[in-house]
């Protein structure tokens, strides 16, 4: 159950071993990785709230824990100026079983995206623009809530 | 007194991140504080005309009728946009 | 779309880079990794049916496909002997938008689990016995189905 | 002539893993080779006494009513478990 916030990168492979490392129930390891993309943008920059999003991001997991039956759960959202193709985020969740795995992973990605205090600016040819809050977003967020989705 | 913070485009169009500011009088949700702030008038009426601005008091969401007294931390901030 | 059923064991994090290299419209990548559980059993071993295999593996990455926006697929699935803590399978699945890398891996590892021809036999203290199908993975797979979930 | 192929389970019930088989006069489906082989008696009963076999028919899963003719593939195995 850790959660970090940093500058930098990430290593992928690394931290999906240690989600089952020396845990011979954990049968499943679902992960998720978010990249930036390079549609019409030279490079992205991620401005957070300190201190809130840390927290933030703990209490998503710890949400997820509670609704899912999982082993352990590790959040890495990278904050600074990144360029195309470089990693944004990481979500990787174990379980028994695959099911918990997979529901737990989405929901934590879908939390974040609503809840966690991040903002993305966009550097393109026309300048620089901070990224609206997508409509899509509520919407796979609001999936998980009673009467949702 | 409270600990003021502005992020993203917000943060960019009033050209300030952070303050401290003693609190008014009648000045104690975060509603009546975003009246207050947006009096200031220029690039501040952005706390009366926006409907999208969010609010964090003690870095927790909080809506428009969430207190707010001394010593507390108030954020304000665009709709989120990470992941 | 690449498919492969092997022996050796596979690197998580250099299979999750392939799915984005070189493709800067890839922001999500899904991914899962299937581990053998210790609950009382010394080891696992994984019979397949060659050829039928890969082509129904070959068949289910087309499927997925056709029912979502994807980028690159990659399935990987061992045989022959396994210890508890070791890796089974790995699915991944690079997309433009989360939803669809989250969707399609779990649609392979459902299907996959349903029609791919591997039998697990398990080794305990108790002798060796092969593992009985799940009526939660007919289920599982069935929510894809026109009508199932 | 078919090829027929057994697996896991089955095939170490059976102890064979593979065979050649000319097919007999009426045999021409999955369902008709099933009852040819069950006729073997002693373990070859399971063709007729289990219900959870499956088939497959060059390498795709087939119904009983699935054709069978020379120069196919044809396997038998339990539920898959795999993944």
């Amino acid at each position: 159950m850790s959660v970090s916030v940093q500058k930098a990168d990430f290593d992928v492979g690394a931290e999906i071993a240690a989600l089952s490392a020396g845990d011979d129930g954990a049968g499943a390891v679902a992960s998720f990785v978010g990249l930036v993309r390079g549609a019409g943008i030279d490079a992205m920059t991620l401005e957070h709230y300190q201190g809130m999003t840390e927290k933030s991001l703990a209490e998503i997991v710890a949400e997820a824990c509670h609704r899912w039956n999982l082993r352990r759960v590790r959040v890495i959202h990278r904050v600074g100026r990144l360029l195309p193709g470089e990693r944004i985020v990481f979500v990787g969740v174990s379980s028994s079983h695959r099911r918990d795995a997979f529901a737990a992973c989405e929901f934590v990605m879908d939390y974040l995206k609503t809840r966690a205090p991040f903002w993305k600016k966009e550097e393109g040819a026309a300048g620089a623009k901070w990224v609206d809050a997508r409509e899509s977003d509520d919407a796979a967020a609001s999936r998980w809530e009673p009467g949702g989705g | 007194m409270i600990k003021l913070l502005y992020f993203a485009g917000l943060r960019e169009a009033l050209g300030v991140p952070a303050e401290a500011l003693a609190l008014p009088a009648g000045v104690d949700t975060v509603g009546t504080l975003r009246a207050h702030l947006a009096a200031r008038g220029g690039s501040w009426q952005v706390f009366a005309t926006s409907r999208s601005l969010r609010a964090a008091v003690n870095q927790a969401m909080a809506g428009m009728e969430a207190p707010v007294g001394s010593g507390d931390e108030v954020a304000f901030f665009p709709p989120v946009t990470g992941g």
